[in-house]
């Protein structure tokens, strides 16, 4: 891309400090119109900040050295009247969470027209009719009834998009997206990411687009930067970027991502260890009469699956379709509606309830991780403490020395020390706490672990170590693995088989390569096709 | 007969009969402690329906007057048979209720047969039960004859409780009384006034006022700072003594300070087992120093006294000094009983002479070793621990009705005296008509129940009232439960 | 259902409670020296003789039908006391209650707008101050000082609403200022703090992206959305109002529906007592039902489709 | 922009005065200047002198000496409330909300909401009433209207607990609904419930000066701020001091355990929230 026309967006020597730690260190970025600009970083790294200080948004706590020049104009000399009539007349924000951006007491359309009717004269009618138009445009049909409706009464991808139209509402010359499509599930994400690109060309705005998802910007960004402990380590075009890769965290940033353990070999006819039979959960409604038959909401409906000894299997499907639900089910914190879960040859749970000896018997052998490394912990307890409770009400629990040998095992075995035990939760990174998570799971020598998005919310660079543990115990144990997730990548990088879920069925099952490469089912083909994905090509 | 009412404890009505000067100012807003429940004085006990509506609504045969005296009323004279048992009531004419309608012989036969019935809730009934039959002879005489002689029965009918209503109205009398009094009654705003206008068909001489109200305050507090502010213009039963000398430094206002019926005292269970030794009621005696229970409860208004007799009164006998303040001896009294950590439960109705004596009688027992449990007890708790289920050993009652010496001869009432020789004092009083036999008999009686400890005499309540200085008229003293206004007016 | 199911178990709590008092209301109508036989009359008379379930279906049922009973000391009924002080009870809830929010609603913003400068220190010390001031001593202070002292109004009771809405109101004033010192302040912090809870809010990050001052986003998205925690408030208030006001009418000696409970219980009119009891439960539940439904006006969440 | 950092010196400020007001009223277990229990008539309605530093009451008996065996009084009935209240609120709560949906949970809840309808003053009153007025009613009166408020703030800080990843854990280790409640829940909530004892503890303060100021709470002789208020009303005018002191004590040890309660809240976990 030629660079003869002045940036749209100049930032010089930017630095944003709080309480004398400083979050951004002396960034420079220049933006283009028409051009989708990418930042890229892992989590702390300064990314969101970078986009506040542009907008004048810093909090309080904040304070903000350098220059910001949007065509022209320095916007860190201007006083806050100031930005406030540059933000959503020359540039707007699309922040990462639609479930809380919006105002839930406003209507869309008042929302949409808010950002018209401050920044001009406009009046009532005209602005709604605005709002109507910019919504059509983001794909929001803006039928009188539309402009009406509340944020609660729409899903999370059309909030997205009601976001955007408000942002887009007076067709700024910026537009920034912090995180756009994090919190979307795959298939919106795409289609958000399509609006978004497309938006930018048409109306020839420069947009900011911040992700952690390199793959994302592989597809839709021109010019990419990477950013590292607040600093611009590498900005580049995008596919040279990814072919070069000349910076090493650069480096480390995409290897991570498509980072791929080694394979565990295993014997193909290894015997079935959890059966999952016919299984069926559900929720009675709230506000539901006691006597009424229907009153049940089903979550999971009537699926089937085996997890063989050894296995790594994977769930997958986006948030609602019930991957969770049956997790839960199978480790018997949901009661079934229908159907039967056997592990190891004991029946532990079948509607109607099984008495608690059922579950004791194989409670040992059964495990499982949760995704949130902050909320997997209780912060009172040491760590010590936390990786023993599972020995909590088997049969033979080792008591003294013991007891304290197996933590330590445990301990040792995710790459962590003894001596870790008698701290405590709060002392720990995201990833050391997810490797706790795995010690806690690994101390009573289970059979079978439940996995149940356990890397989701780790950064890529610690998401590929964990990962790598995870194979390395497999192979060690004759793990068996059953994997809740939402991600593909993960999916490729774990299972050997995978499961794809939709609204409670199970639409498609086979081996991992099979199913990702060649999809059967439609809505397989829908997912694997909107998953974001580094062309193969930039990286050989 | 002698009445002894809850209520009427907190009693301090005023009487001050003057003849009435025409004024500018024609209304009056009189406070009270206590709002009546009802305003039927024939069927209900609480002093407050007396207090607002004796003398000013309704009458009966006979009146007190202020300085306690009886005259006559609705009657205009009266004769007593030789053997003192009929009496013939001659009334006077052109008596009309407030409605209009007259009201002759047949109202008094009515009200007295209505009073004395079987299922009468007249709350003196007994002052009553001695009357054998009443007649109306013509609409302007009426002969009651009893079943035996009572010299007291011309001040019985005075009483509040025997005001002649109408048999028309009398369903209603509750919530709208309807009597022959100089005031009719306006309205009543249930727990906060009740108001009163001047009734311009009055029989007798009209009275100065056109319009009255009573205002019911119960916290001293209030009453105070309703004083101070004007709100209020004459408040008879004025709860708070200790403000008195702020209302005597203001020229505005005016404090008037009388005697009451009230013989206060601590009322001591003669049949508990901690206290049916004399020697024990005598050492209490001894430990309590009654000025320092006036002037720290009543601010000084009272008068102290060693019986249970009103010291105006001509019989009155001061046996202060029989009891008079001597902690050795108290001790000594003690030591000799044999009794050691001596502790006694100290029940206390509302009113501040009892809360605020309570405590300071509490001290000085404490003094001599006796250790007290203080509970203060509302009225209904104390009526039903204290009066009826004699569950207490120390209780500190004012008895506010005139010659009540007599409920020392009966062996049932809640402090439970139970003496034969004092019993005969009191029936020899009773049949005795000479008044020097009266006056020996009262005085023996006197000695009687000072001479075995059977209570705590403490002091005889004052009447501590404050009015606007403007005013004159009001009742000084409280001869009976009455907040009088037919002489009261403004000055200028 | 669930209201039904609410004031039947309160109507028992309350009448059990009741059936608890010590004391016979007759034999304190009748004073010390009433003959056992007036007292049985009396006590037949007013019905006391009958067992408690039958007492209890008797009260309930005339409830019902908007009979409240006869009151024992009064003798009227008591649907007619209690309307009698409910004209003083509920314009005095409603002063109080207006003055709080008038003085709250603006101090709260205000607060909250220069969150932890001097103004908002101030304030925020101030409203300690009022929460923790009894309030019947704050009322003498102010009967000291006004009535007594400057004798700019009078020092309590009520001269009735004929007397003239101006005299009414006049002598509400200062009980009402007396209640109103203390939910102000608790007030004042609740609309603080839910402002300052609402503009941490992603959407209010948002609006300010799209341009909106400080002052615009806390009038226009702020405090529609913080008036929930404050409406909870304002219900609870508003009951406590109603009903919690008895030191103070006292105080004031005014004839309200505090005073008449006390009354009642000292002096036994136990059917006053049980019904006042009952109504002021009633106009709890009626509150927090009001509550519910200003929530779904003010948020589309909670209305039903 | 000058910015107070106000909370940890309010947190200071309050936790300092409790704990004299504390420290005074155990002190005067032992001591105080003069003996409160005396009465001496001819020494009443003194004002402030070296002898009586706050001058005496219309019984003769020394103002600070009163104050501080009546802040004994008010602590310990407003501590014995609010411990009752926490004692059976907070099991309450926990179990409510273990069994969440529940009809255990229902039955808090509907109960809960039951007694926060009743107008708390008038049934202080009554429970009084029935009972007769001491100091143990006053706080059996305060302390029942405190078990809803402690089961309520129990229940939906818990309730949170509950929704978090370590609790399912807990529960796929085969732990029971009590066990958890008591290893994990409680320990995690128990700032929550300091906060909210101490904010209860002021209230409770104000409570009982209400009830003893109509007569309801502690008898005397004991001496107890509410009814010293009530006593000296009517001599305001000519001894202010015997109504200005003990006020102030309550509004100074109110204010003291609201500051106290505010700043450990911010102070303990910024996090958590003023429950409702």
């Amino acid at each position: 891309m030629n660079k003869v026309s002045a940036p749209l967006l100049d930032v010089r020597n930017l630095s944003v400090e709080i309480a004398s730690t400083t979050i951004v260190d002396r960034l420079c970025l220049q933006l283009q119109r028409g051009a989708v600009h990418g930042l890229a970083g892992e989590s702390g790294s300064g990314k969101s900040m970078t986009a506040l200080a542009v907008m004048g948004l810093l909090p309080d706590s904040a304070s903000a050295t350098g220059s910001v020049l949007l065509g022209g104009h320095d916007l860190m000399s201007s006083d806050d009247a100031g930005m406030c009539d540059i933000r959503g007349r020359r540039m707007g924000m699309i922040f990462q969470e639609p479930m809380t951006a919006l105002n839930p007491l406003m209507t869309i359309g008042d929302q949409v027209a808010e950002t018209v009717r401050i920044h001009t004269s406009t009046g009532h009618d005209e602005s709604r009719a605005i709002a109507a138009s910019r919504l059509d445009r983001v794909g929001i049909t803006a039928d009188r009834a539309g402009l009406g409706r509340f944020p609660h009464e729409l899903s999370g991808g059309q909030r997205q998009r009601v976001m955007i139209a408000q942002a887009i509402a007076l067709q700024p010359a910026l537009l920034i997206a912090d995180e756009p499509t994090t919190a979307l599930d795959v298939t919106t994400q795409a289609s958000i990411l399509e609006l978004l690109c497309g938006l930018a060309e048409e109306e020839a705005m420069a947009m900011l687009l911040i992700t952690h998802d390199l793959a994302v910007l592989a597809r839709h960004a021109a010019r990419i930067s990477v950013m590292e402990s607040g600093r611009i380590v590498e900005e580049a075009e995008s596919e040279a970027l990814f072919r070069n890769r000349t910076h090493g965290y650069t480096r480390t940033l995409i290897s991570s991502a498509t980072h791929q353990p080694a394979k565990v070999a295993r014997s193909q006819d290894a015997k079935s260890l959890l059966t999952v039979e016919q299984v069926s959960v559900g929720y009675r409604k709230s506000g539901a009469s006691l006597f009424t038959d229907n009153a049940t909401r089903t979550i999971v409906k009537d699926v089937s699956l085996s997890v063989a000894t050894g296995e790594s299997v994977a769930l997958v499907g986006e948030s609602g379709c019930g991957k969770s639900t049956l997790a839960r089910a199978i480790l018997g914190l949901e009661p079934l509606l229908g159907g039967s879960v056997t592990l190891d040859g004991h029946q532990i749970s079948q509607s109607g309830g099984l008495p608690e000896s059922a579950q004791r018997a194989v409670r040992g052998a059964m495990q499982v991780v949760f995704q949130d490394p902050f909320g997997s912990f209780n912060p009172r307890h040491s760590v010590a403490r936390l990786v023993a409770e599972p020995f909590h009400a088997l049969p033979h629990t080792p008591r003294g020395r013991d007891l304290g040998d197996a933590v330590a095992d445990a301990l040792l075995s995710v790459g962590l020390q003894i001596e870790d035990g008698t701290k405590f939760i709060h002392e720990f990174s995201g990833g050391q706490r997810q490797r706790i998570a795995i010690a806690r799971a690994l101390v009573t020598r289970p059979k079978l672990i439940i996995l149940d998005e356990a890397v989701s919310a780790l950064d890529v660079s610690i998401r590929a170590q964990v990962l790598d543990l995870l194979a390395e115990l497999r192979a060690k144990h004759n793990l068996s693995y059953l994997f809740i997730t939402h991600d593909l990548a993960v999916v490729r990088a774990i299972a050997d088989r995978v499961v794809v879920m939709k609204e409670g069925r199970f639409v498609e099952t086979g081996p991992t390569d099979q199913v990702l490469d060649h999809p059967s089912a439609g809505y397989t083909r829908e997912l694997v096709a909107a998953s974001p994905e580094i062309p193969p090509e930039w990286l050989a | 007969m002698i009445r002894s009412n809850v209520m009427s404890v907190f009693a301090l009505a005023a009487c001050l009969n003057m003849s009435a000067a025409l004024a500018a100012q024609t209304s009056i807003t009189v406070g009270m402690q206590l709002e009546p429940p009802n305003l039927d004085p024939t069927g209900g006990a609480a002093a407050a329906i007396d207090e607002v509506v004796y003398a000013n609504i309704f009458e009966g045969l006979t009146r007190y007057q202020a300085d306690g005296s009886v005259v006559p009323a609705l009657a205009r004279e009266w004769t007593i048979s030789d053997d003192g048992l009929v009496y013939t009531f001659a009334l006077h004419d052109g008596v009309t209720f407030h409605d209009g309608s007259s009201m002759d012989a047949n109202d008094v036969k009515f009200s007295l047969d209505r009073a004395r019935a079987e299922d009468s809730t007249n709350a003196q009934k007994r002052l009553f039960t001695g009357i054998s039959m009443v007649e109306a002879v013509d609409p302007l005489t009426v002969r009651i004859t009893l079943s035996n002689p009572d010299g007291s029965f011309i001040t019985s009918l005075a009483w509040g409780d025997a005001v002649i209503v109408a048999p028309e109205t009398i369903d209603t009398a509750t919530t709208a009384p309807v009597g022959t009094g100089p005031f009719t009654f306006s309205r009543w705003v249930q727990g906060d006034r009740v108001e009163l206008a001047r009734n311009p068909s009055y029989w007798g001489t009209p009275v100065a006022l056109e319009r009255a109200t009573f205002k019911f305050i119960s916290d001293p507090t209030a009453a105070f700072a309703a004083m101070m502010a004007g709100d209020i213009d004459a408040f008879p039963g004025y709860p708070a003594p200790e403000t008195l000398p702020q209302f005597e430094a203001d020229p505005r206002f005016r404090v008037i300070v009388g005697s009451t019926e009230g013989e206060t005292i601590l009322s001591t269970n003669n049949k508990s087992d901690k206290l049916s030794d004399i020697r024990i009621r005598k050492a209490l005696a001894h430990a309590i120093d009654r000025q320092a229970i006036i002037d720290g409860a009543m601010f000084g208004y009272g008068t102290p006294i060693g019986t249970h007799f009103a010291p105006h009164h001509p019989d009155y006998v001061d046996l202060t000094g029989q009891s008079a303040y001597d902690p050795q001896k108290a001790r000594d009294l003690l030591k000799e009983a044999g009794v050691e950590n001596l502790s006694l439960s100290l029940k206390l109705p509302p009113p501040s002479y009892a809360r605020r004596g309570g405590e300071i009688i509490a001290a000085q027992l404490r003094e001599v070793g006796i250790e007290t449990e203080i509970a203060n007890l509302e009225w209904a708790q104390w009526l039903e621990q204290v009066f009826r289920g004699k569950d207490f050993d120390l209780t500190i009652v004012s008895h506010t009705e005139p010659m009540d010496i007599g409920i020392y001869a009966n062996p049932d009432y809640y402090f439970q005296y139970d003496s034969a020789e004092f019993q005969a004092t009191i029936a020899e009083l009773k049949l005795a008509s000479d008044p020097s036999d009266r006056s020996r008999l009262l005085q023996a009686a006197q000695q009687r129940i000072a001479d075995d400890f059977v209570n705590g005499y403490l002091f005889q309540l004052a009447r501590t009232g404050v009015a606007n200085a403007r005013i004159q008229g009001l009742w000084e003293n409280a001869p009976t439960q009455a907040n009088d206004l037919t002489g009261v007016s403004w000055t200028d | 259902m669930m209201f039904g199911l609410s004031l039947a178990a309160a109507s028992l709590v309350i009448f059990v409670m009741i059936e608890l008092v010590p004391g016979d209301p007759a034999a304190f109508m009748l004073g010390i020296n009433a003959a056992p036989d007036t007292l049985a009359a009396l006590r037949a008379e007013l019905g006391l003789d009958a067992n408690p379930a039958v007492r209890y279906v008797r009260w309930v049922s005339g409830m019902l039908i908007g009979d409240f009973g006869v009151s024992y000391t009064y003798q009227v009924p008591v649907a007619e006391l209690v309307s009698a002080r409910l004209v003083v009870s509920l314009p005095l809830a409603v002063m109080a209650l207006l003055l709080s929010i008038l003085i709250a609603i603006p101090a709260g913003m205000f607060a909250a707008a220069r969150r932890g400068q001097a103004a908002d220190v101030g304030i925020m010390g101030v409203t300690q101050l009022g929460i923790a001031i009894p309030n019947f001593w704050f009322a003498m202070l102010l009967v000291m000082v006004f009535a007594i002292h400057l004798r700019w109004v009078s020092a309590g009771g009520f001269p009735g609403w004929e007397a003239g809405v101006i005299e009414g109101v006049k002598a509400l004033l200062l009980p009402a200022v007396a209640l109103a010192v203390q939910q102000a302040s608790i007030l004042a912090r609740v609309v603080r703090s839910a402002l300052l809870d609402t503009l941490t809010q992603d959407y209010i990050r948002t609006a300010r992206a799209r341009g909106l001052s400080r002052r615009q986003v806390l009038v226009r998205h702020a405090f529609r959305n913080a008036m929930i925690p404050v409406l909870t408030i304002l219900g609870l208030q508003f009951s406590f109002l109603i009903a919690g006001a008895v030191i103070i009418e006292n105080v004031f000696f005014l004839p309200g529906l505090g005073r008449l409970v006390f009354q009642g219980i000292t002096q036994r009119d136990l059917i006053v007592v049980e019904s006042v009891v009952m109504l002021l439960v009633f106009a709890v539940i009626m509150v927090n039902f009001m509550v519910d439904i200003a929530y779904a006006i003010i948020d589309p969440r909670l209305r039903r489709r | 922009m000058s910015r107070i950092r106000h909370m940890p010196r309010a947190l200071l400020v309050g936790l300092a005065v409790t704990t004299v007001v504390l420290a005074v009223a155990l002190m005067s277990l032992v001591w105080t200047p003069h003996a409160v229990t005396g009465v001496d008539i001819a020494a009443r309605l003194q004002p402030p002198s070296t002898t009586y530093l706050l001058g005496t009451d219309h019984f003769g008996r020394d103002l600070l000496s009163m104050l501080m065996v009546g802040a004994r009084t008010s602590m310990a009935v407003a501590i014995l409330a609010v411990g009752l209240g926490m004692l059976v609120g907070v099991p309450l709560g926990l179990s409510a909300a273990a069994m969440h949906g529940g009809w255990l949970d229902d039955l808090v809840m509907r109960g809960n909401d039951l007694v926060f309808a009743f107008p708390v003053l008038v049934i202080a009153i009554l429970i009084t009433a029935v009972f007769g007025p001491s100091a143990v009613n006053a706080i059996l009166a305060i302390g029942i209207f405190n078990i809803p408020v402690f089961a309520r703030v129990t229940r939906g800080a818990a309730l949170a607990i509950w929704t978090q990843d370590y609790i399912r854990a807990a529960r796929v280790c085969g732990k029971g609904r009590a066990r958890i409640s008591m290893e994990h829940v409680l320990p995690n909530i128990s700032s929550l419930l300091i906060v909210q004892g101490t904010i209860q503890f002021g209230l409770g303060i104000l409570v009982e000066a209400g009830l003893s100021y109509v007569g309801l709470g502690a008898q005397p002789p004991l001496p107890s701020w509410g009814r010293m208020l009530a006593d000296s009303q009517t001599m305001i005018s000519f001894a202010p001091q015997l109504a200005i002191f003990p006020g102030l004590a309550i509004v100074i040890t109110v204010l003291a355990l609201n500051l106290a309660g505010d700043g450990l809240r911010d102070f303990l976990d910024p996090r958590i929230r003023r429950a409702r």
